[in-house]
């Protein structure tokens, strides 16, 4: 089986897509010459006009983005860390997400928006948060993220060839992992979590750098509880039918998420689980999210975002 | 570039449209039959008449708000009839009554607006972008006001566009006033088009109230861009006779405006001031004048009658999610 | 008793404020002009120094705001409308959120954000958004909106008051609402919930002017189902004390939150309360939310956002 | 303004400093003894020791984020221990250990720095708002490099500062580079402080290179903000040596930049030039220098020495917790 790191991965995504389709072409500041990996070669393979470095200035390079999947392209505009969208947002969140809807859904917006996250580099705060949840707040617009090398090339394959807006940003603890993926050409649909172990006394749900820290808890209960892993990859749509599906047989949940706990994608899940499926529970849900403080750069990195430790707590703490 | 007679008619025929287009808008405001806001347009329509009466169906066009772009919009060969139902709330309504006071014609490459004063900045740069990369020679006219020029965002796209020389123009609508605001507090020099200086971008100024003058502009600018040489700035010096929206008072930082400074203003509005020079020109009799003007009530007649006849947008929410997405095929 | 509009009572927290501490002073686009009345005459009272219109710029005149914070001036910024906010988000989430903390909690930052949200005018997604959900995202800053008149004058004191960035949106369909307003300076402090009706079968947690709803649809249900309703005022801090308590009498919870339901305010609540009070619960929790579209502008406008309807069927649900 | 004998010592003395303090970083951060990034200042450091020398306590001062602002911060008399400290996780940090790079020294006015380039941009304007209004001609010295001026922020910054009349310096360090990018590609004039036209703001271009010929201008700019002149745009014409940031290649567009860019640039590296420069006019001899570089040597090391015998800080989650919101009397 091939093996490819999760980055390379990613750079396979848009080589194939953009084989397959002369629209799609890649935006961002310095992706010619790779900060991430991704874009290592590609102007090379694809030339100045489909590997595009603009000036440093979000909102024009987003412009770009935007009005050229206006006007029938299929960008991807790469942000380099997920926080630079902030710079920008009325445009990426707003306009972006109300633009087919409240024209009538008249016309698609295909684009895709990618960044780097997360944390692990003490980078603090503004490199480090993530954006999902955000994102997901903003109706109109879809918001992916996925764990694996081999979702990592069917995701951002899926996301280029959606005719809507759509996220996927790329977590920095994962970029060097390696994994199958496959040559051929490949996509994972977009809303369809996947149940990455099976178990039978509680679901876990995780995503990204946090489905690691999951399964490697799973692995370590083994024997005492059995726990099922559930990995969402789209944060929306959402996959409730799998989760539910979960709980009908082990009747307990704890979600991890690294973004903040405070109107967060976990406590989305929760509230829903609760309104969808109230009876399937036994036990409260307990969410595993960085706590609503700026995240510190310094050594406390390491203990404020979720880790293997607070998820296993919380697992027996559910299970107790 | 002297206006052949055929265009200085289509510029005089669409000034009267939007002008009736918009003082019907105005009164249907007054009357509750209008929903969302309005932004009267009285004093300041030529800008956008000039500006998009000799584009191409394939051209981007950014409407500026005032009037809500219906001067740009029906000079770009849109059925305002479609916005009318809009801006009623009606099925019929051209972003299917979802949207109060907004538009979006794809067909004619007007793609939105949005509530976001500079909004227009960002997008610009892609479709000059996309522009440029087919190579057919289109163009994007960009129109915003003074205002939308203390954004940020104008900087960048002007930034992109003399960078990566765009087919974009700088079309700003300047009626000195940004709300109660005036210009000359809210901007260091005289003229917002010297913010062209700081890119190397050639720039105009004209009289705004003079709709050939505009257009005469327009047509230098929109052939610069169709050439291949990049962006240009007009600035276009015009009017605003009434409030900034209907319901907000009508103010000078925070006094009154005074009709000493407006009943000036009212001697160089643009219908009248088009007029004098289509009879002196000899290029339309006051019969032909009439004639257009009886047309014009017409369309807007029609318009009022489509839309008044449409049924309301009532869609269920469920109806509503399912369109949230565009589909995939 | 004195009674004052909404607006009114924001308007005399101002001119108390300004007149208490030299410091305070309110910036924004037109205000001198008052595009909206709480800032109606107050530069004839207050000069153009302390009442200061900047030009059509939200990041030049959020960094007036800010940077004046730093330097020991108390602003109050006004952003006309909650969705401008978003114009220069990385500075009005993140880097202000952040500053105290990251920066070793040297230094405060005593600023207020305040604009206009809501639906009801039909002014369509990008000028009827809410923003306190996205605001609570954001660590280090607080959130609270008033829901009457006594509360508009005595949160927005103690807004100006805080030492922190203290974002405040107030809705459009409360602007002309008249009540008790007492003349004398009074604060409310951050972060208390008031139980605004007493009842026994259910709890409603409802804000701004979904508590009206909420209170018209208790009085309409007295005598079959017993509501206590309970405004939050402050969604961060958020006071769980007074809700669990309130649920320890019903049993049962119904969230009333006018904002988006992915990623809202209204799901925070809800897992929060299933993590820390979920043996309370005699059925599942049920939010009252606008659901995930574009919010539009035309006649779908009512029945698009939360309201009694909508409300009334929740509460059966729930009780049923 | 001709530069006292004194003066220049002090920029001379500032200038070695600040070299020895980048060596010292980049050696470290190879080692694996800084966490975060490191952005190497060699080649570039003059500018900043220019900017900030001649700052009074109460001025402001926003530090170009290249060598992480340590050219300025040292300047303006912020002992970089604490800064270092800092750097390392270490609870005697300037932010308590808590933020890897970034940096706050309110008692010297030097409040933040962030992750979003051109963040500088806006609150610069309350800084010159306040002290204007305190009237105590306090200047407001705001550092960033040629990249950060695509940014709209840099336009909205100085419209505001122009047309307030607030006494900001827009300090561009400009060494032609942003990460990856050349500023021929990235820009459409030859100089960055084209910009400042827009705004009818003066502008002066300078030798980034020479320390001396910096501060000569710095003074200048000083001088105009504190007598109530209004902003001044300077552009120092300066140089990158090393890659961006640690890690990341050093490419110009997307080729690896070549010794024959490089090796001209090294015979204008700012030391080189200020030693020739005090020695030829007699400002301070080899010994003199020698002590200087010595006492700089000494300064990197206690330093070091605190840092590295400081305790890593490790709070806990509810320590934390509690601090996020400041205290309410
Ligand atoms: C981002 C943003 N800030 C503020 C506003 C409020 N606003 C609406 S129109 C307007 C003035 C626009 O002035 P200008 O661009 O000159 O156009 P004019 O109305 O004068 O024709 C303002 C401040 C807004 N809609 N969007
Ligand atoms: C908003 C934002 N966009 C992009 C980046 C990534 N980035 C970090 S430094 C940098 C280049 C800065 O160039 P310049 O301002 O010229 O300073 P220099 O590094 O050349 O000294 C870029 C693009 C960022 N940190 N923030
Ligand atoms: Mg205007
Ligand atoms: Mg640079």
């Amino acid at each position: 089986m091939r093996e490819l790191t999760f980055i390379e991965a990613i750079r396979e995504a848009y080589i194939q897509e953009m084989k397959l389709d002369e629209s799609v072409f890649l935006v961002g500041q310095d992706i010619r010459g790779s900060i991430f990996p991704h874009t290592e070669g590609l102007v090379q393979q694809f030339g100045e006009d489909r590997i595009v470095d603009t000036p440093l200035a979000e909102s024009g390079m987003y412009g770009l983005a935007f009005g050229a999947a206006q006007e029938g392209l299929r960008p991807v505009v790469d942000f380099m860390f997920g926080g630079f969208t902030y710079v920008t947002f009325s445009e990426v969140s707003i306009t972006t997400g109300q633009y087919h809807f409240l024209h009538g859904s008249q016309q698609a917006l295909p684009l895709v928006i990618t960044a780097a996250v997360g944390t692990g580099m003490r980078l603090a705060n503004d490199h480090a948060m993530s954006v999902h949840s955000t994102f997901c707040h903003h109706p109109g617009i879809k918001v992916v993220m996925p764990s694996t090398p081999y979702d990592a090339k069917g995701l951002m394959a899926a996301a280029i060839r959606d005719n809507n807006p759509v996220v996927i940003p790329w977590h920095l603890g994962l970029m060097m992992e390696r994994g199958h993926v496959p040559e051929e050409d490949y996509i994972i649909p977009l809303g369809t979590a996947e149940v990455k172990r099976e178990g039978t006394d509680i679901t876990v749900l995780a995503n990204s750098v946090q489905l690691k820290n999951a399964l490697e808890v799973a692995a370590k209960l083994e024997g005492e509880i059995s726990v099922e892993v559930i990995d969402p990859r789209s944060f929306e749509p959402f996959d409730m039918d799998t989760l539910l599906k979960s709980l009908e047989k082990t009747n307990r949940l704890v979600i991890v998420d690294e973004d903040w706990e405070n109107c967060g994608f976990a406590g989305t899940v929760s509230a829903r689980v609760v309104e969808q499926g109230f009876d399937l529970l036994d036990a409260p849900i307990i969410r595993v999210t960085t706590p609503n403080m700026p995240i510190p750069g310094g050594y406390m990195e390491n203990y404020v975002a979720p880790n293997p430790e607070r998820i296993e707590a919380a697992i027996r703490e559910v299970c107790a | 570039m002297a206006l052949s007679k055929k265009q200085m008619i289509t510029l005089f025929t669409n000034l009267v449209r939007a002008d009736r287009f918009d003082k019907m808008f105005y009164a249907r405001m007054l009357q509750g039959k209008l929903i969302g806001f309005y932004h009267p347009g009285e004093g300041a329509i030529a800008p956008g008449v000039a500006a998009a009466s000799f584009l191409n169906d394939d051209d981007n066009l950014s409407p500026h708000h005032r009037a809500h772009g219906m001067a740009h919009n029906l000079s770009k060969g849109i059925d305002l009839k479609y916005y009318l139902a809009e801006h009623t709330g009606k099925e019929t309504g051209c972003c299917k009554g979802r949207s109060a006071f907004h538009f979006s014609f794809p067909e004619k490459k007007v793609y939105m607006m949005s509530g976001f004063i500079g909004y227009n900045f960002a997008p610009v740069v892609g479709w000059g972008f996309a522009a440029k990369r087919r190579g057919q020679k289109q163009v994007v006219m960009n129109c915003s006001g003074d205002g939308s020029y203390g954004q940020g965002r104008a900087h960048e796209s002007m930034l992109f566009a003399k960078t990566m020389n765009l087919p974009i123009i700088y079309w700003c609508e300047n009626n000195g006033m940004a709300i109660h605001s005036s210009i000359e507090d809210m901007h260091p020099t005289k003229d917002i088009s010297s913010l062209a200086k700081g890119f190397d971008m050639p720039a105009i100024i004209v009289d705004g109230q003079d709709v050939f003058a505009c257009a005469e502009v327009a047509l230098k600018a929109i052939k610069r861009a169709r050439d291949g040489k990049g962006p240009t700035f007009v600035e276009c010096k015009t009017l605003r006779f009434k409030e900034h929206d209907m319901g907000t008072k009508d103010l000078k930082g925070y006094r009154a405006r005074k009709a000493e400074e407006l009943d000036p203003m009212r001697e160089r509005e643009p219908v009248l001031l088009a007029t004098k020079r289509v009879l002196k020109d000899g290029i339309l009799t006051q019969t032909q004048i009439d004639a257009i003007g009886a047309k014009a009530d017409e369309e807007v007649a029609a318009a009022e009658k489509f839309a008044d006849e449409s049924e309301i947008a009532t869609p269920t929410v469920e109806e509503l999610m399912a369109a949230v997405y565009a589909p995939n095929a």
